[in-house]
């Protein structure tokens, strides 16, 4: 098995991991954690392959981690943000009592 | 001819260009006007007389441009495609010519003038917006007719005019008989301009186009399309030239009240008195005059030239003699009448008969100059008559007046002025030389002597009966209320400068109308002597700026002329001296008193007074004929053509029926079973939306493995 | 012979590791120099602690320690031997834990403090050649690295169930929070002008000598206003006075680490000073030439000297700062954090590229220039940080 | 070094399960630290250094902050007495299992990978300042506007909104019941908390 594989398997355990916790906690502040995992599960990817790939010169997967590190905060930052509104507003964080988009 | 335009736009002075200006100010006053709610009289009041004035200065301007350019009639076109009619463009356009540029200057001068007059007299008014509105649309109109280069746009402006005069003869419309005249004058007018329209067609059909004149010479009236429209020959012989321009007088008949269409302009009288000195003393009904001086190319085409420089054609013979009798006819009857307004109405109607007169026997500058010094000195008797009038609290009756003359000093020195003029006192007052003009060419006429005789009967008619309305208003003591001595100086130097207070309390002492009424007088007054040095036979000014010709002063003409100037000079003051006569001499004491001519001639008398039974005469054919031909309309319409649409409908509420159950029995289900199960779906699909992010989530890794195995698979295939 | 002095300490690190097979090198080599900063940097430590004590005497016109010498023997010291029972004082307290605390977390912070503070030595240039990770992103290591403070601060705080230690470590948190940025922004402007992250590389660059004198950043107005900001950015990140609010004795008992004794506090307290001193390296490294002499004519004096007598200078200032100035209000700090540090370290930045390109034309325009710019930024800064302070009669403020 | 690569992914692996299944929402956090350092370590083993520090300044520094931070703020730092698992969240693991079965199989017989052995490539910061400076420099505007707009959207939405009006005059209501309303200074003295609060 190949360091490359190694990385991947790996990454691919995280983002099950963080997909788990995404699907399964109730809590709204983990369910973003998980998503942090899982976007930190892709930025492996990108990095292994641009170690791995063919012309890691052109430092493209670099760069996009980079842009997506940036995008991630900006996510955590909104996100909580509302997560903070949320709770201001209902009193809970609890994804089962905030549904309020239900069709 | 598009071309020509804009060929022509480049060495054109630049007050052609901006012409339209001028009706285009007082048309968008009377919007701004229209569209501001809570009454604003000072805006209203403003903005109409701004843009009057405005519009003064522009048509100066455009007069200064038609002056000092050498040989030839000074005329610049501008026109541009509007609308396309079937085939071929229609073109809209105005024309600068020295015709447009006087009537310019006068309208918007006068019109100036009535507008501020009017802020006074309207003073108390609760319509005061809606009044100005209406003079503001149309002052516009009246211009338009003025530069209108083409006989659509002229069509349109006239119609305008006469909506707007309707609008300001019903202003009081709460009043019957203003109601009554203004339906009057719409319809009376409405014949002749069905003349007009019929006119205009026909001329279309003959030439193809509607511009007078254009840049490349191919209008209507210029020489190419008139020679090609003389060869033709219609009915009875009849030039069609001939025919349309008879057809156009009949507009012009209607507009300017000439026998037999004169009937609407006294009734007219209903309307506020700038109305009557705006609308039916200055402007409007001088537009009759000034289109057959528009079209006078197309009336005297094929004539030669008679040695005094009019020419003589079928169509300008009947424009003479109707001018005529319609002078006379009125002038006497307005002998008999009591009513102030009435009387000016008719002299009115009288003047203008000698416009046409003018400009059948003497040419288009006769006719004109008589139209603009009248326009002057009528404008300035009505408005002092207004002035009369609103100093007696709305009396009209002249019986009921008396030794105003002490009252306004003002008001009857001016008043005293446009009398002088109107009745053509010699020498000294513009009427003289006008009337003196038409009378000279009249003589001079070489189809018959009759007008002629006719002319200087009304001239004697026409100084008689101002002689006597002078006299019975302003002379002899004041018979509007049963006891002089109840005025008291405090109370009606009180009631002058706020006279609706004394409008409640029925009678008090006439009083001085305010500055704002007394200063357009004035300056009216001076105007009505001044013009008169612009046409005279020594210097005749005028008759060279509208032929385009320098003018030399040259007193030899008078060796002709002196003659009949004398002759006149007698008539007229026969005229007045019988009127200082009969009625200057012993002033009637009551308002119930005979009139000395009653008491003399009652027959002749009752027959004036009654106007020759003319309404009476219509009433018994005209409307007797109309009522049962509408009656006979009504029996069509109600039986035959009703019958069959109550057939169709009924046959329609059949078919109805049928549809009706159709759509209940048939459609409606299918639809209802349709749209419930659409509901329903929907239903079941926003089962899926709920708002759980998880689930969602859930989703999501349900299609991110779809999604893999898909690549998989179509790697595999 | 000055160099074989200059670079005594490497030389002898490679004979050491001649010793071992190829293999083990690197590793032993690196083995070597942390536990040569392990040994180094708690000595200065324990020696900066009586300094700090002494010095902070003397201004308060007072005797510091001064009895402590080495133990039994009559030699004194002047006192300076009085870090051996502090440091056994603290070391056999007994280690209290409040019952209903986190126990591992409550154990863990210390530890998570002090990694990432030794961390940061790693890429300190001490001297010439005395790099021991040369990173290329030296820089950015250290800065995230000190980033992962916070963390342990946190931990202390949350995991010790008081609410003092909460609220310390919530003030902590958003201070370093705050400070951080200048921090980095005005450590930004020497990379510009540098071109590199790499730190060896920054010192590389100031050493270099016109007329005698080194080109130390601190020579030039961007260089002066950087240094200023990061040095009282500094004085915040290592919790210092005028910013000692996390620990403020006076209010909140003493911060997060309120329910900490013995040797975590022990900890607790190498660390605060370890980071003091990274930081204050970092400072020196980036501004003041590093390990280089300030004249040429003094470049006989070993580098690590140089860096050891830098550092204890800064920190002396530090001491000194200490014992002058009062602490600020929770609000005043924000704002001069938000308002005003953080404006000028902008302006500094644009500063610097003016600098860099008007170096085109020779001359004094550049220093002109800058200087003025840079002195106008403070001023107008300076009255709008005033302008809203209500120097007027006291409110009362209710926490919630 | 593919052991140490192996033992870093074991012990991130293990911080992260830790994350996402402990009760107490600090103890998670902490744990996502720790699962981020492990990343970061990895990146250095793959010879990104820069993105490995990167990584601990953005996410140790900066997000696990964040995200204590908003713990605290929604008052959720003890460990709930209840389930701490949504309703169906059998079905999200079915979903995970899936998800992970696909993904492995996918790795692992897949045939286009590229080659393992090659060289290390060099990213030094230069070239990385170089390629965003030229090639990347459009993303990287973008970023930083988007990065903007994201703080100042952060900012509005956690903002506390005013309290009603009449809440306030409720108070001061209260307070003249309270105290005889001849005094004045206590009253002036009663109005920060209403000021301080919007300001906190």
């Amino acid at each position: 098995m190949t360091t490359l594989q190694i990385c991947l398997l790996t990454s691919a355990l995280l983002f099950a991991t963080g997909f788990a916790g995404a699907v399964t906690r109730r809590h709204a502040i983990l369910v973003l954690i998980g998503i942090e995992l899982m976007l930190n599960a892709a930025n492996l990817n990108l990095i292994a392959f641009w170690r791995f790939g063919p012309h890691p010169e052109l430092l493209t997967g670099f760069i996009f981690v980079l842009f997506s590190m940036a995008l991630a905060a900006a996510e955590a930052a909104v996100g909580l943000a509302l997560v903070i509104a949320i709770y201001r507003h209902k009193k809970t964080s609890n994804l089962d009592e905030v549904r309020d988009l239900k069709g | 001819m598009r071309l020509g335009g804009l060929a022509l736009k480049k060495k054109m002075n630049w007050i052609v260009q901006y012409l339209w200006l001028i009706p285009a100010l007082p048309l968008v006053a009377a919007g701004i006007i229209a569209v501001n709610k809570q009454p604003q009289r000072k805006l209203a009041a403003s903005l109409a007389i701004g843009s009057m004035a405005v519009g003064f200065l522009l048509s100066l301007c455009a007069f200064a441009a038609t002056l000092h350019h050498g040989e030839g009639v000074f005329r610049e076109v501008y026109s541009f495609p509007w609308i396309k009619f079937g085939g071929q463009w229609m073109d809209i356009g105005w024309v600068l010519d020295p015709l447009t540029a006087v009537m310019l200057m006068m309208v918007t001068f006068v019109g100036m003038l009535i507008f501020i007059f009017s802020v006074g007299y309207m003073a108390h008014d609760q319509n005061f917006m809606r009044f100005f509105c209406f003079l503001a649309l149309f002052a516009s109109g009246m211009l338009g007719v003025i530069i209108a280069n083409n006989l659509f746009l002229f069509f349109v402006s006239w119609e305008i005019v006469g909506l707007t005069s309707y609008l300001l003869i019903g202003f009081w419309y709460h009043k019957p008989s203003a109601a009554a005249a203004a339906k009057k004058a719409f319809i009376t007018t409405r014949i002749g301009d069905l003349g007009l329209l019929l006119g205009m067609v026909w001329l279309y059909a003959q030439t193809g186009t509607l511009n007078l004149y254009t840049a490349d010479h191919t209008g209507c009236l210029e020489a190419s399309a008139l020679s090609q429209m003389a060869t033709h020959v219609t009915i009875g012989g009849l030039g069609v030239t001939t025919a349309i321009g008879l057809l156009i007088f009949l507009g012009a008949v209607g507009k300017s009240g000439q026998v037999p269409l004169h009937v609407w302009l006294p009734d007219a009288m209903e309307g506020p008195t700038p109305v009557s000195a705006l609308i039916h003393a200055a402007t409007m009904v001088a537009a009759g005059v000034f289109l057959v001086a528009r079209v006078y190319p197309l009336m005297s085409f094929g004539a030669p030239l008679t040695e005094h420089g009019a020419s003589v054609t079928t169509a300008l013979t009947v424009v003479t003699w109707v001018g005529a009798i319609t002078a006379i006819f009125s002038a006497s009857i307005a002998v008999a009448q009591n009513d102030i307004k009435r009387i000016l109405a008719y002299s009115t109607v009288s003047q203008l008969g000698y416009m046409m007169m003018g400009l059948g026997v003497g040419g288009v500058a006769v006719g004109m100059f008589h139209l603009i010094t009248h326009a002057f000195f009528k404008a300035l008797l009505f408005l002092g008559s207004g002035s009369v009038i609103h100093g007696c609290h709305e009396e009209q009756d002249v019986r009921k007046m008396g030794g105003l003359r002490k009252y306004m000093p003002v008001t009857f020195a001016v008043y005293g002025i446009g009398m002088l003029a109107l009745s053509g006192f010699p020498l000294f007052f513009s009427g003289f030389w006008s009337k003196d003009e038409i009378l000279h060419h009249a003589h001079k006429w070489p189809v018959s002597q009759i007008p002629f005789y006719l002319g200087c009967a009304g001239a004697l008619f026409t100084a008689f009966y101002m002689t006597r309305q002078v006299a019975l208003v302003f002379y002899g003591k004041y018979r509007g209320h049963a006891d002089e001595s109840s005025h008291d100086q405090s109370h009606s130097s009180h009631s002058s400068h706020s006279s609706h207070v004394a409008a409640e309390d029925g009678h008090d002492t006439p009083h001085e109308s305010p500055a704002v009424m007394t200063v357009p007088l004035i300056i009216l007054a001076v105007f009505a002597i001044l013009l008169s040095v612009l046409g005279t036979p020594a210097w005749p000014w005028f008759e060279g700026y509208l032929k385009g010709e320098a003018t030399i002063l040259d007193w030899s003409r008078f060796g002709d002329t002196w003659v009949l100037m004398l002759v006149s000079s007698v008539i007229v003051l026969t005229g007045i001296t019988l009127g200082v006569f009969l009625y200057g001499k012993r002033q009637r004491q009551t308002a119930e008193e005979k009139d000395v001519l009653e008491a003399a001639q009652p027959v002749v008398f009752r027959i004036l007074q009654n106007k020759y039974y003319i309404d009476e005469l219509y009433e018994l054919t005209v409307i007797r004929f109309n009522a049962f031909a509408a009656s006979f309309c009504d029996f069509l319409d109600t039986w035959i053509f009703g019958g069959a649409v109550l057939l169709v409908s009924y046959a329609t509420l059949g078919l109805a029926w049928l549809y009706r159950l159709t759509d209940e029995y048939f459609v409606n289900l299918g639809f209802d079973t349709g749209c419930e199960a659409l509901r329903e779906s929907g239903g079941l699909s926003s089962k899926l939306h709920s708002g759980r992010v998880q689930t969602y989530l859930r989703v999501i890794g349900v299609a991110l493995v779809l999604l893999i195995l898909f690549l998989i698979w179509g790697r595999k295939a | 012979m000055f160099d074989k002095l200059d670079q005594i300490f490497v030389t002898a690190l490679h004979w050491l590791v001649g010793f071992l097979p190829e293999a083990w090198r690197p590793a032993a080599s690196s083995l070597i120099c942390i536990a040569f900063i392990l040994m180094v940097f708690p000595a200065l430590f324990s020696i900066v602690t009586i300094f700090e004590r002494k010095g902070i005497g003397r201004i308060q016109n007072r005797y510091g320690p001064n009895r402590v010498g080495i133990p039994f023997t009559k030699i004194r010291l002047a006192g300076f031997g009085q870090f051996l029972p502090d440091g056994l004082k603290m070391l056999t307290k007994e280690d209290i834990v409040p019952r209903n605390a986190d126990h591992i977390v409550h154990f863990l912070a210390p530890v998570v403090l002090l990694i990432p503070v030794l961390l940061t030595y790693a890429v300190l240039p001490f001297g010439k050649n005395m790099t021991l990770a040369d990173y290329d992103a030296g820089l950015l290591f250290f800065l995230a690295v000190g980033g992962a403070v916070e963390v342990s601060v946190f931990m202390a705080g949350w995991s010790s169930r008081n609410k003092y230690s909460l609220l310390g470590a919530m003030r902590a948190i958003a201070q370093m929070l705050s400070y951080e940025i200048p921090l980095i922004l005005s450590a930004v402007t020497v990379v510009m002008m540098v071109g590199s992250l790499n730190l060896s590389k920054i010192v590389e660059d100031q050493n270099q000598y016109t007329f005698g004198l080194a080109h130390w950043h601190v020579f030039t107005p961007w260089g002066l206003a950087g240094f200023l900001l990061f040095f009282v950015a500094s004085l915040a990140e290592s919790n210092r006075t005028p910013f000692d609010l996390p620990e403020a004795e006076s209010e909140i008992i003493a911060g997060y680490f309120t329910e900490y004794s013995g040797f975590k506090f022990a900890l607790f307290f190498l660390g605060e000073y370890l980071g003091m001193f990274a930081i204050t390296g970092l400072g020196i490294t980036l501004f003041l030439g590093g390990w280089t002499a300030p004249l040429a004519c003094l470049q006989w004096i070993p580098s690590y000297v140089w860096f050891l007598s830098k550092i204890l200078a800064i920190v002396f200032v530090f001491i000194w700062i200490r014992a002058t100035l009062p602490r600020l209000r929770m609000d005043q700090l924000m704002n001069f954090a938000w308002k005003f540090m953080l404006p000028l370290a902008l302006i500094n930045i644009v500063v610097a590229g003016i600098w860099h390109y008007m170096a085109l034309l020779p001359g004094w325009e550049r220093w002109l220039v800058c200087s003025a710019i840079l002195a106008g930024a403070y001023v107008m800064f300076g009255l709008g940080l005033m302008h809203r302070q209500k120097l007027g009669t006291r409110v009362y403020k209710f926490a919630e | 070094m593919p052991i140490t690569l192996i033992l870093t992914a074991v012990v991130l692996l293990f911080a992260a399960v830790a994350a996402m299944s402990l009760r107490n929402l600090v103890h998670c956090a902490l744990m996502l630290a720790i699962s981020f350092s492990g990343i970061a370590a990895i990146y250095l083993q793959l010879n990104a250094e820069f993105v490995g520090f990167t990584e601990i300044l953005v996410y140790v520094g900066a997000v696990a902050i964040l995200i204590v931070m908003a713990i605290l703020l929604t008052r959720s730092g003890e460990a709930p007495d209840r389930s701490v698992l949504t309703s169906g969240w059998a079905a999200g693991v079915a979903v995970t299992a899936m998800v992970f079965v696909i993904l492995g199989w996918a790795i692992l017989n897949s045939t286009g990978l590229p080659p393992t052995v090659t060289p290390a490539p060099s990213a030094t910061v230069k070239n990385i300042g170089d390629v965003l400076m030229t090639t990347y420099v459009l993303p990287l505007e973008i970023i930083a506007l988007m990065l903007t707009a994201a703080m100042i959207g952060a900012v509005i939405i956690a903002f506390r909104e005013e309290e009603p009006k009449e809440k306030t005059k409720m108070e001061d209501g209260r307070w003249k019941v309270e105290q005889p309303s001849t005094l004045s200074t206590p009253a002036s003295s009663l109005q920060p908390p209403a000021s301080t609060g919007e300001k906190a």
